[in-house]
C-alpha cells in the first residue's frame, strides 16, 4: 500500500512535471517543470527501494546484521537517488544559466521568443 | 596490461589537476594535455593489439568486490578499439582547439574536455546500468558547458534544448533503469542479461525496457525526434560538432550495443522497434538535409542520420542475419567511418571559417587552391558516403547483403534511398567547395539565348590560354592545429582503408588502383609537368597493358583491356600540348582507366562493384576539372551513384536468392540471377551509366563540362564500361518479366529510343562539345540496342560499334579540343571558316564523321551494316527504321558540326589562328589509320569479334574473302573501296582535265550581286542550323525529360522542407516530439493500438 | 497514521506543485517548487531512507531554490538595466 | 494553441498509458538478492555502520565519482557559460544591492564557524549516521552562500576554492589508486584498517572519502553559487 | 583478272552511258512536258545537253577551296556509286553493275556520300544562301527518309532478304507479284517518300528560287556546275531505278533491249508520276514537309511493317 501511493504520488509528480514543462511558457517555470519531474523520479526510485515496515539501513546498537537482513529497506535505490539528486541539481544549475544567457541575448523570458534556430 | 578504471582515474586526475598544470603557462599546458592523451592513445592500442583475436576482454571490478556487487568495467577487441580510435580522435580535436586563429580553448575547456573524453570511456567500458546512467550526464554535462564556447549567441538557446531533450532522455533512462531493478534486482549488464528472458518478460519488465531504450534512442538523437541536436550542430562551434558526433555519439551506441541483448533477450518486440528508430533516423534526416543552407547544420543531420544507420546494422545481426566475421564488424566499422570522417568535416568547417553548404546561398573561396585541403575534404566526404576505398564501404557492402539476406526489403529500399540523399547533399558540398572560383554553378542553358552571349564564352577562351589551376583564392592560411588533426584523421581513415582492403579478400585491383593513384600524386607533389608525367602514364599503361593481355585468349575481359587502355593511352598523348602542371590529371586517368580493366578482371560482385564505384570516383573527379563543370558533376556524381547502389541493391537481392550468384568468373553472363527484380535493377544500373533516355540527363553536361582532354577519354573510353557491364550480366537480361516480355525487348527499345532522342538533341546544340557529348549518347543508345538482340550478329554488333565509337569520338573530341585551344570558344556560331587555317584538323574532323554517320566507304557503315542485318534477322522491323532514322539525324547534326567549324565564312579574329599542337593531332591520326585499316579490311575487326562473342552464340554469318555473308544480305567492305574510289578518281580526273583555269578567290567574294550585304559575323549561316527542324517537331522536342527530373528535384526538395518545418526550432515542441516518440515505441511495443 | 501522513503530504506536494507551476509570481514559484522537495525529503524519511532525506533537503529543497532565485535575480538585473521598457518578464 | 491542445492530449495519453504500469507496483516483504547480500556482509567486509554510506562509497564508489566529476563540469560549465556575459554588455555600472542589515552581519558573523563545523561534521560521521560527504558540502556551501549575502566575503577567492577542489579531487582519485594497488580495487578503501563498527575510525578509507568528497562538493557548490550570484564586472 | 577487270569496266562505261543519256533526255523531256501543261513553249527536249556543254566549255572557273573544289566530286562519285550498286537490269551482266560488294543497306548508305561531299563543297563556297539549302536539304532528307526506310524494312521483311537482285528475282512472273501489289502499303510510303526525294515541288524549298536563287550549288559554275548537271541525270536515274527494282518488278527480259526499253517505260512513268504532282502543288516549308513525310506515309510505313511482323 505503502509503495503502491508513493508510485502513483511520484508518477503525479512527474506528469505534472511534464506538463508544465510542456505548457508554461515562462523559463524558469519549465525549469521547475523540470525539477519536479526530477523529484518524481526520485520518489520513484525510493518506492522502489522500500520494503514494507522497513527501517533505515544503518546499523546501530539496536539493531544487529539479522535486523538488518530482515528489516532494513534496500540501500541500492538510496544510494541512486543520492547521485541522481545531485546530477538533478548540476542539470538545473546549468540550464538556469542558458536561461540567463538566453534572456541576455533575446530579452524575453518566454520560450517561444527564443527560437532563432529551426528547420 | 593496464587496468580499464586507471584510465577513467587518469583522465578525472588529470582533469582535476589540470588547473595546477596550467600554471606553467597555458601552452605547456596544452602540450601536456596532449602527451596526456598520446599517453591513452597508446594505452588503449595496447588493450587493441593484444585482445584482438584472442577472444577474452579485459575486466576491472571496482572497490576489490565483484561484479554485481560493484561496478564492472570490461573491454573487449571492439571496445578498445573504439576507443583508440575515440582517443586518437580526441587528440586530434584537441590539437586543432588549442592551436586555433581564434577561441583557443584553454583553462576550464580543456578540464571539461578531458571529462567529455572520460565519459566516453566510462560509457564504453562500463557494464553496470547506472553506471551508464553517470555516464550519460558526465558526457551531457560536459558537452553543456563546453557549448559556451561558441561565438554564435544562438548556442544557449540550443543548447536548452539540448537539455531539455536530454533530461527527458535521462528520465525516461532512470525510470526504466528502475523497472529494471525492481524486476531482476540487480544493476550489472550480464546479471540483467542472463535473467531478462525470465525476469523482464513481464509486462511490467518490457514496459521498463521501454523507457530504458527509448531513453537511450533519444540519447542517440534520432530522427524525427532531434530538432534540439540539429539545432545544437549549428550553433556550436565546429570543434564541438566534431567531438559531439566523433566521441560523444560514438559511446553512446555502446550503451545501445550492451543493451541490445537485454532487449532482445526480453521481448521480440524490440528488435523490430529499434529496426524501425533505426531506419528512420537514417532516411528522415537524409532528406531533411537537402535544401541546408548551413553547413554545420547539414553535417548535423548527416551525423545523426550515420548513427541511425549504425543502430540499424546493430539490430541487423539480432533478427539472424549471419555475418561474416565478427558479429560487431559492420556497425563498428560504420560507426568508426563516421567518426573519423564527420570529425574531418567539422574541423574543416573551422579551419576555412565559412558554414555554407553549397545549397542556397554561395559557398565561397574554392579549395582549388589549396590542394592538400581538398584532398581531405574529398577523403571525407567519400568516406562519410561509403565509397571504396574507405571502411565504410565495406561495411555498407556486407550491411546491405545481410539486409537483402534477411528479406528486409523495404529497409533495404530505405538505405539506399538515403545513402542516395547523402550523396546529393555531401557530393554538393564537396564539387561546391571544390569548383572553379569562376564557376556561378549553374546548369548551363543548352540553348544559346539569341543574344548571342559573349561573355561566358571569353570566360571559356580565359580558360583556353592556359590558365593554370592555381588560380582560386587561397584565402587565409589554415591554422596550424587543423593541419595537425586534419593530418591525423586523414592518416587514419588511410590507415583503416589499407587495413579494410587487406582484409577484404579482394583488395587487390583496388590497391593496384590506389597505387597507380598514389604514383603520379606522389609526381604532382614533386612538381614534375604534365608533360613528363604523360609520357611516364603512357609508358606505364601500355607496358601493363601489354603484359595484361600479351599470351591471353581473346576474350571479352581481354578484349575490353585491350580497348581501355589502348584507347587511353593514344588520347594521353594529347596531354603532350599542355605545358606547365596539372595537379591530378594525370594520376585520375591512370586511376580511372586501372579501375575499368579492374572491372574486367572482377570475378564476384563485390569485385565487380568495387571496380565500378572507383571507376565513378575517378571519372568524377576528372569531369569536376572543368572549369564550369560544378552543376554538371553534381549531377554526374548524383546519377553515378544511384547507378551503383542500384547495382549494389541488385546484387544483394540475387545474392539472397542465389548465394553462388556471380561467381563463375571471367565468362559472358557470369552475373546470372533469377530474380526479375535483381535483373530490372542492374538493368537500370547499367542503364544510367550509359545515359539512357530518361536517365540520361546528367550525360551531356558531364561529358561537355569536363576538360577537353577528360571529354574525350570519358565520351570515347568511359562509356563503355557500362557497355562491358551489360555483357558481364548478359545472363540476367534474356529473362522473362511479364506476360511473356522479355528484358532484352525492353533494352532494345530503350536503346533505339535513346539513340533517337539523343541525335534529336545534338542537333539544336550551339555548343561543339554538347552535341558530341548528345552524339555518344545517341550511339550508346545503339549499343544498348544491338547487345539487346541477344543473338550473334547482334553483339559482333554491339561490340564492333564500341570499337568504333572508341576511335571515332576520341578523334572528334581531341578535334575539338584542338579547335577550343586555338579559337577559345566552345559556340559553333562563333566559328567558321577553319578549314584553311587547321586542314589537319579538318580532315580527321571529315574521316571522323563519315565513321560516325556510317556512310560507306568507311568502317562506319559496317557497323550500320551489322547492326541493320542483325535487327531484321531478328525481325525487330520497327527497331531497325527507328535505328535507320536516328542515323539520318546522326548525318544532320554532324554536317552541322563540321560546316559551322570548318566551312562558311571565317571570323575576322580567326584569321591567324594556327593548326593544332602536333600532340592533339597525332591521337586523331592514330585513330584514323585504324580506321581506315578497319574499312578497308573490316575481317581484321570483325572475325576476332566474333571469336569473343563465340562462347556464347555459334556464328550466324560468313566469311567469302573479303565478303561477309548474313541470312540476308551481304557486304564487301574491300569491293566497295574501290569502288569509290573508281568512281571518286574518275569525275576528278575529268575535272581537272576540263576545268580550264581556275582562279582563288578571297573570302566574301561571293554572288551577291557584286555586293557584301552582312557584316563578316554574321555571313556565316551557323546558328540555330536546323531552327526548322525545331519548328516542325513543336512540343514534342520540350524538355520533357528534364523537367522530368526538375520536378523529382523539386519534389525532394518540398518533401525536405516539410520535414524540415517538423523541427520548428521551440523546445516545447521538441519536448513533445520526444513524447510522442515515447508514446510510437510504447504503441509498437504494443503491437499498434 | 503513516499512510495519514502520506496521504497527506503527497496531496500537499502535488498543490505545491500546482502552485509552482500556475502562480503569478515567479519567485513564489520558486519557493513552492522548494516546498516540493522539503516535502519529498519528509516522505523519505517515512520510507526509512534518511541519506536521501537530508539530500533532498539541503541540496533539493534548499540549493536548488537558492540557484533559481540567483538565476532570477540576475535576469531582472539584467531587465532593469535595459531601461525596463523592452524586457518581457513577469 | 493547437500545439497546447496536443500536448494536453499527448501527456494525457501517455499517462493513461503508464499509469497502470506504475500502479501495479506493490509492497514487498524482502528486498532484491544484492541488497540482502550487502545488508548482511557489508557491515563485516567495511566496517561502516551506514550501508547507503558504503554502498556509495565502496561498493558504487565509480557513480559517486562520476557525480563528483557531474557537479565539477557543472561548476566549471556554468563559470565558462557566465564567463563571457559581463564583457559582452555595455559597460554600466550594476545595479547595487542594498547593504545588508546589520542583524544579517552579526548573524553571518557568528553562524559561519558553526555552520563549516557542522558541515565538517556531517561527512567526517558519514559512514555511521545519515549523510554524507554530499550532504555535508551543501552545509559548506550554504555557509558560504551566507558569508556572501552578509558580505563578509565580498569576492570569493577563486584561487583558493579552486586549489581546494582540485586537492581534493585529485586526492579521492589517489585515494582510489591506493586502493586499487594497496586493497582490491579502485576505491577499495579496505588499504585502511576497517576498525569497529560505530566508531569514528572504522570503514576503513570511507571517512578520508566522505571528507575529500564533503570538501569538493562544498568548494564546487560554492563555485556554481558564487558564478549564479557574481554581477557582471564593470571594465 | 585484268581481263575481268577491263571487262567489268566496259559493261561499267556501257551502263552509265545508258542511264546519263537516258535521264538527260527524261529530263529535257519532262521540262517541255511540263511547260505545255502550264502553257508555255518551253525548252527543247535536248536542253540538258546543251547546258553541260555549256557548263563544261568555260575556259575559267572560281574555287572557293580545296574542299569546294572537290564537293561536285564527291556528288558526282556519289551519283555514279549509288548506281553502280544497283542491278539496272536484272538478269543482265552489263547491266548488274557492282552490286555484288553490298546490298540494299549500301546503296541506302552510300546516298549520303554524295549528299554530303556536296554539302561540304557548298559549305565552304560560304555563301549563306548555300548552308540555308543545305540545312533545309539534309533536314527533309531526314524526313522523308522515315518513311522509305519503314518501306524498305517491310519489303526486307517480305522478301528476307536485302539483297537488291534477290528482291528483284523474287517479284518476276507476271505484275501480280510486284512489291506494289503484294506489298501496296510499303510501295504508298515508298513512292511518297520518292516524291521528296526527287525533289520536286512540293518539296523543292531546298533550291527555292525566290529566295535562296538556286540554293546549295549557288556558287557552282562552270565545269564544277556541270558536273552537278551530269551527275542529277545519273542520281536521278539511279533513283528511279531503285524504285523499279524495290517496287515495279525490275526491269527483266531475255532480250537486253527489250528489258531496257521496259526500264525507260517503267522509269517513264515513275518520273511522270513526280511531275505530275509537282505541277499540281505549291511548294512547302521545310517544316511542313518534315511534318508531312512524319505524319501519314510514316504510318502507313509502320502499318507496312506491322502487317510484315504478324
Amino acid at each position: 500500500m505503502m509503495t503502491q501511493i508513493l508510485t502513483v504520488l511520484a508518477f503525479l509528480l512527474m506528469a505534472l512535471g511534464v506538463w508544465g514543462l510542456m505548457s508554461r511558457r515562462h523559463l524558469i517555470r519549465i525549469i521547475i517543470g523540470f525539477s519536479l519531474l526530477d523529484t518524481g523520479v526520485h520518489l520513484l526510485l525510493v518506492a522502489f527501494g522500500y520494503r514494507s515496515g522497513g527501517t533505515a539501513p544503518i546499523l546501530s546498537d539496536g539493531i544487529g546484521v539479522s535486523g538488518l537482513v530482515s528489516g532494513a529497506v534496500d540501500p541500492i535505490p538510496s544510494a541512486l537517488v543520492l547521485t541522481a539528486i545531485v546530477i538533478g541539481l548540476a542539470v538545473t544549475a546549468l540550464m538556469l544559466s542558458f536561461a540567463v544567457r538566453m534572456y541576455a541575448r533575446t530579452r524575453s523570458i518566454y520560450i517561444d521568443k527564443n527560437k532563432e534556430l529551426k528547420w | 596490461m593496464v587496468s580499464p578504471v586507471v584510465l577513467i582515474a587518469a583522465s578525472l586526475g588529470f582533469a582535476f589537476l589540470y588547473p595546477l598544470v596550467e600554471r606553467l603557462g597555458e601552452r605547456a599546458a596544452t602540450r601536456i594535455a596532449l602527451l596526456v592523451l598520446a599517453a591513452f592513445a597508446g594505452t588503449t592500442a595496447g588493450w587493441t593489439v593484444s585482445l584482438i583475436g584472442s577472444g577474452v576482454a579485459l575486466t576491472a571490478d571496482t572497490a576489490g568486490f565483484v561484479a554485481p556487487l560493484s561496478i564492472q568495467l570490461q573491454v573487449t577487441a571492439v571496445d578498445a578499439l573504439a576507443m583508440t580510435v575515440v582517443t586518437l580522435l580526441a587528440l586530434a580535436a584537441l590539437v586543432q582547439l588549442t592551436e586555433r586563429a581564434t577561441d583557443r580553448w584553454h583553462g576550464k575547456q580543456v578540464v571539461l574536455f578531458f571529462v567529455l573524453l572520460l565519459g566516453s570511456y566510462g560509457l564504453i567500458m562500463t557494464r553496470d546500468l547506472f553506471n551508464v546512467f553517470v555516464f550519460m550526464e558526465i558526457s551531457g554535462i560536459s558537452v553543456f558547458g563546453l557549448l559556451s564556447t561558441s561565438r554564435d549567441g544562438r548556442v544557449f538557446e540550443a543548447g536548452f534544448k539540448y537539455m531539455v531533450a536530454s533530461g527527458l532522455a535521462s528520465v525516461f533512462f532512470l525510470i526504466g533503469t528502475a523497472f529494471v531493478y525492481r524486476s531482476v534486482g540487480s544493476l550489472s549488464i550480464a546479471d540483467i542479461t542472463a535473467a531478462a528472458p525470465v525476469a523482464l518478460a513481464s509486462p511490467v519488465g518490457v514496459m521498463g525496457l521501454l523507457f530504458l531504450v527509448t531513453g537511450i534512442l533519444i540519447e542517440l538523437k534520432p530522427a524525427p525526434a532531434n530538432g534540439w541536436a540539429i539545432d545544437t550542430y549549428q550553433a556550436a562551434d565546429p570543434g564541438i560538432g566534431a567531438l559531439l558526433s566523433a566521441v560523444n555519439a560514438t559511446a553512446m551506441v555502446f550503451v545501445l550495443v550492451r543493451v541490445m541483448p537485454i532487449l532482445a533477450g526480453a521481448s521480440p518486440v524490440f528488435v523490430p522497434l529499434v529496426l524501425i528508430a533505426g531506419a528512420g533516423a537514417f532516411l528522415i534526416p537524409q532528406a531533411q538535409a537537402l535544401l541546408q543552407e548551413s553547413f554545420k547544420r547539414m553535417l548535423g543531420y548527416s551525423s545523426v542520420a550515420q548513427i541511425g544507420l549504425v543502430v540499424l546494422a546493430i539490430v541487423i545481426p539480432a533478427a539472424g542475419v549471419p555475418f561474416a566475421g565478427v558479429a560487431l564488424a559492420v556497425p563498428l566499422v560504420l560507426l568508426l567511418n563516421h567518426a573519423v570522417a564527420k570529425a574531418t568535416l567539422f574541423w574543416i568547417a573551422d579551419a576555412t571559417g565559412d558554414d555554407a553548404s553549397g545549397f542556397g546561398g554561395s559557398l565561397p573561396a574554392s579549395l582549388r587552391g589549396r590542394p592538400a585541403l581538398l584532398v581531405v575534404a574529398a577523403i571525407a566526404v567519400l568516406a562519410l558516403l561509403g565509397l571504396p576505398p574507405f571502411p565504410g564501404f565495406w561495411a555498407k557492402w556486407s550491411l546491405v547483403m545481410g539486409l537483402a539476406a534477411g528479406g528486409h526489403i523495404g529497409l533495404l529500399v530505405v538505405v539506399l534511398l538515403g545513402s542516395l540523399l547523402e550523396v546529393v547533399y555531401l557530393g554538393r558540398w564537396l564539387i561546391m567547395r571544390m569548383r572553379h572560383v569562376d564557376d556561378d554553378a549553374t546548369v548551363v542553358s543548352q540553348r544559346i539565348p539569341a543574344d548571342f552571349a559573349e561573355s561566358r564564352a571569353d570566360a571559356v577562351s580565359g580558360a583556353a590560354s592556359g590558365a593554370s589551376d592555381a588560380s582560386g583564392a587561397a584565402a587565409g592560411a589554415i591554422p596550424v592545429g587543423a593541419t595537425v588533426s586534419l593530418g591525423l584523421a586523414t592518416l587514419l581513415m588511410a590507415g583503416a582503408s589499407v587495413a579494410a582492403l587487406l582484409g577484404s579478400g579482394v583488395g587487390m585491383p583496388v590497391l593496384i588502383v590506389l597505387i597507380g593513384v598514389a604514383a603520379f600524386a606522389v609526381l604532382d607533389v614533386l612538381r614534375i609537368p604534365l608533360r613528363l608525367q604523360a609520357i611516364v602514364a603512357i609508358a606505364g599503361l601500355s607496358w601493363w597493358g601489354v603484359s595484361a593481355v600479351s599470351g591471353a585468349a581473346l576474350t571479352l575481359q581481354s578484349g575490353f583491356v585491350l580497348l581501355f587502355v589502348g584507347g587511353a593511352v593514344v588520347q594521353l598523348v594529347a596531354l603532350l600540348a599542355r605545358p606547365g602542371r596539372r595537379a591530378g590529371l594525370v594520376a585520375l586517368i591512370v586511376g580511372m582507366v586501372l579501375s575499368l580493366a579492374a572491372l574486367t578482371a572482377a570475378t564476384s560482385p563485390l569485385e565487380v562493384f568495387v571496380a565500378w564505384e572507383l571507376m565513378t570516383l575517378t571519372s568524377f573527379f576528372l569531369v569536376v576539372r572543368g572549369r564550369f563543370a560544378a552543376a554538371a558533376s553534381v549531377r554526374y556524381l548524383t546519377f553515378s551513384l544511384a547507378s551503383a547502389l542500384l547495382m549494389l541493391a541488385a546484387f544483394s537481392l540475387a545474392t539472397a536468392a542465389n548465394p553462388a550468384f556471380g561467381t563463375g568468373g571471367g565468362v559472358i553472363g557470369t552475373l546470372t540471377t533469377s530474380v526479375p527484380w535483381a535483373a530490372v535493377l542492374l538493368a537500370l544500373s547499367v542503364l544510367i551509366k550509359l545515359g539512357a533516355i530518361g536517365l540520361h540527363i546528367w550525360l551531356p553536361s558531364s561529358y561537355a563540362e569536363a576538360e577537353d582532354e577528360v571529354s574525350s577519354l570519358a565520351s570515347s573510353v568511359l562509356s563503355k564500361a557500362g557497355i562491358l557491364l551489360l555483357f558481364l550480366g548478359a545472363g540476367s537480361f534474356a529473362a522473362p518479366l511479364f506476360a511473356g516480355v522479355a528484358l532484352n525487348q525492353v533494352l532494345g527499345w530503350i536503346g533505339v529510343i535513346t539513340a533517337l532522342a539523343g541525335g534529336m538533341m545534338a542537333l539544336f546544340q550551339e555548343d561543339i562539345k554538347y552535341t558530341l557529348a548528345y552524339s555518344s549518347m545517341s550511339q550508346l543508345g545503339y549499343m544498348v540496342l544491338a547487345f539487346a538482340l541477344m543473338s550473334h550478329l547482334g553483339w559482333v554488333t554491339a561490340l564492333y560499334l564500341a570499337v568504333n565509337h572508341l576511335l571515332f569520338k576520341g578523334m572528334l573530341f581531341l578535334a575539338v579540343a584542338g579547335i577550343v585551344m586555338r579559337t577559345g570558344t566552345r559556340l559553333m556560331y562563333q566559328m567558321g571558316g577553319l578549314i584553311k587555317r587547321m586542314p589537319f584538323s579538318f580532315v580527321s574532323v571529315l574521316v571522323g564523321i563519315i565513321a560516325v554517320s556510317g556512310v560507306p566507304p568507311l568502317a562506319g557503315f559496317g557497323g550500320k551494316w551489322l547492326l541493320y542485318t542483325a535487327l531484321i534477322e531478328q525481325g525487330w522491323y520497327l527497331q531497325a527504321a527507328l535505328a535507320l532514322f536516328s542515323s539520318g539525324i546522326a548525318f544532320l547534326y554532324l554536317f552541322r558540326l563540321i560546316h559551322s567549324m570548318f566551312l562558311g565564312q571565317r571570323k575576322t579574329h580567326h584569321d591567324t589562328v594556327t593548326e593544332a599542337p602536333a600532340a592533339v593531332l597525332i591521337p586523331q591520326f592514330v585513330f584514323l589509320v585504324i580506321i581506315i585499316a578497319i574499312s578497308m579490311f573490316p575481317n581484321l575487326l570483325i572475325k576476332p569479334l566474333q571469336t569473343i562473342v563465340e562462347p556464347a552464340f555459334a556464328s550466324s554469318v560468313r566469311w567469302e574473302g573479303y565478303t561477309v555473308i548474313s541470312s540476308l544480305g551481304y557486304w564487301n567492305g574491300n569491293a566497295v573501296m574501290y569502288v569509290v574510289i573508281g568512281v571518286f578518281l574518275a569525275p576528278l580526273l575529268w575535272l581537272l582535265a576540263v576545268k580550264g583555269r581556275t582562279y582563288r578567290v578571297e573570302q566574301f567574294n561571293i554572288v551577291f550581286a557584286a555586293e557584301r550585304p552582312h557584316t563578316p559575323q554574321s555571313t556565316h549561316y551557323a546558328y540555330n542550323f536546323y531552327g526548322h527542324y525545331q519548328k516542325a517537331f513543336g512540343r514534342l522536342l520540350d524538355p520533357w525529360v528534364e523537367r522530368f527530373w526538375s520536378g523529382v528535384s523539386a519534389t525532394a526538395g518540398t518533401v525536405s522542407q516539410t520535414l524540415r518545418a517538423w523541427n520548428t526550432g521551440n523546445p516545447q515542441t521538441y519536448a513533445l516530439q520526444i513524447l510522442l516518440y515515447l508514446f510510437l515505441t510504447y504503441l509498437v511495443a504494443r503491437g499498434g493500438l | 497514521m503513516i499512510l495519514a501522513m502520506l496521504i497527506t503530504f503527497g496531496v500537499m506536494m502535488l498543490v505545491a506543485a500546482l502552485v509552482a507551476l500556475y502562480s503569478r509570481d515567479i519567485v513564489t514559484a520558486i519557493v513552492a517548487s522548494g516546498v516540493v522537495s522539503l516535502l519529498a525529503s519528509v516522505l523519505y524519511v517515512l520510507f526509512g531512507a534518511p541519506d536521501v532525506a537530508m539530500t533532498e533537503a539541503a541540496i533539493g529543497s534548499a540549493l536548488t531554490t537558492v540557484v533559481f532565485l540567483f538565476a532570477w535575480s540576475r535576469i531582472r538585473s539584467i531587465a532593469s538595466r535595459d531601461d525596463s521598457t523592452n524586457g518581457e518578464v513577469r | 494553441m493547437f500545439k497546447r491542445l496536443f500536448s494536453l492530449v499527448l501527456v494525457v495519453a501517455l499517462a493513461a498509458a503508464f499509469f497502470p504500469l506504475f500502479a501495479t507496483i506493490g509492497d514487498r516483504g524482502d528486498v532484491s538478492p544484492l541488497a540482502e547480500s550487502y545488508l548482511a556482509d557489508a557491515p563485516d567486509a567495511l566496517g561502516s555502520a551506514n550501508l547507503v554510506t558504503s554502498v556509495i562509497v565502496t561498493y558504487r564508489g565509480l557513480d559517486t565519482l562520476g557525480e563528483v566529476t557531474v557537479l565539477f563540469a557543472a561548476s566549471a560549465g556554468v563559470s565558462l557559460v557566465f564567463s563571457r556575459l559581463g564583457s559582452s554588455s555595455d559597460g554600466r555600472r550594476p545595479v547595487q544591492n542594498h547593504a545588508p542589515s546589520e542583524l544579517v552581519v552579526t548573524g553571518a558573523g557568528l553562524l559561519l564557524p558553526l555552520i563549516f563545523v557542522f558541515g565538517v561534521f556531517i561527512f567526517v560521521h558519514g559512514h555511521l549516521t545519515p549523510g554524507g560527504g554530499f550532504q555535508g558540502g551543501v552545509v559548506i556551501a550554504s555557509g558560504v552562500l551566507l558569508a556572501l549575502l552578509a558580505g563578509t566575503l565580498t569576492e570569493l577567492s577563486h584561487g583558493m576554492l579552486s586549489v581546494l577542489e582540485m586537492l581534493s579531487g585529485a586526492g579521492y582519485v589517489a585515494v582510489g589508486l591506493l586502493g586499487l594497488w594497496l586493497a582490491g580495487g579502485f576505491l577499495d578503501p579496505r588499504f585502511l584498517p576497517t576498525g569497529e563498527i560505530g566508531s569514528l575510525f572504522s570503514g576503513g578509507a570511507i571517512p578520508v572519502i566522505y571528507s575529500l568528497v564533503g570538501i569538493k562538493v562544498g568548494a564546487e557548490l560554492s563555485g556554481v553559487i558564487d558564478a549564479m550570484r557574481r554581477r557582471r564586472v564593470v571594465e | 583478272m585484268t581481263q575481268m577487270i577491263l571487262t567489268k569496266a566496259l559493261y561499267t562505261v556501257i551502263s552509265l552511258a545508258v542511264i546519263t543519256n537516258y535521264a538527260l533526255i527524261l529530263i529535257g523531256t519532262m521540262a517541255r512536258i511540263r511547260a505545255k501543261v502550264q502553257g508555255r513553249v518551253g525548252q527543247p527536249f535536248y536542253q540538258p545537253y546543251i547546258d553541260i556543254v555549256k557548263s563544261n566549255a568555260k575556259r575559267t572557273s572560281i574555287s572557293h577551296g580545296v574542299m569546294f573544289f572537290l564537293g561536285p566530286v564527291f556528288r558526282l562519285a556519289g551519283g555514279l556509286g549509288t548506281y553502280l550498286f544497283i542491278p539496272a537490269i536484272f538478269g543482265s551482266v552489263i547491266f548488274s553493275n557492282f552490286s555484288f560488294s553490298g546490298d540494299l543497306l549500301l546503296m541506302m548508305y552510300f546516298i549520303f556520300f554524295g549528299q554530303l561531299g556536296m554539302a561540304l563543297g557548298a559549305g565552304e563556297s560560304g555563301h549563306p544562301h548555300s548552308a540555308i539549302g543545305v540545312a533545309r536539304g539534309l533536314a527533309q532528307m531526314t524526313a522523308f527518309e522515315l518513311p522509305f526506310v519503314l518501306s524498305v524494312v517491310a519489303l526486307a521483311a517480305q522478301y528476307g532478304t536485302l539483297s537488291i537482285t534477290e528482291i528483284v528475282a523474287a517479284q518476276q512472273g507476271g505484275f501480280t507479284h510486284w512489291a506494289a501489289f503484294t506489298n501496296p502499303l510499303a510501295m504508298i510510303a515508298g513512292m511518297i517518300a520518292f516524291l521528296g526525294m526527287s525533289g520536286a515541288n512540293p518539296f523543292s524549298v531546298v533550291v527555292a528560287p525566290q529566295e535562296i536563287p538556286i540554293g546549295p550549288p549557288t556558287e557552282m559554275q562552270s565545269s564544277f556546275l556541270g558536273m552537278l548537271q551530269t551527275n542529277r541525270a545519273i542520281f536521278n536515274g539511279a533513283k528511279m531505278v531503285l524504285f523499279m527494282n524495290l517496287f515495279w518488278g525490275g526491269a527483266a527480259h531475255e532480250n537486253l533491249l527489250v528489258a531496257i526499253l521496259i526500264m525507260v517505260v517503267k522509269t517513264f512513268l515513275i518520273y511522270l508520276y513526280v511531275t505530275i504532282v509537282g505541277a499540281s502543288f505549291p511548294r512547302f516549308k521545310t517544316e511542313q514537309s518534315i511534318r508531312f513525310f512524319l505524319g501519314v506515309p510514316t504510318v502507313i510505313g509502320i502499318a507496312a511493317v506491322v502487317l510484315q511482323m504478324v
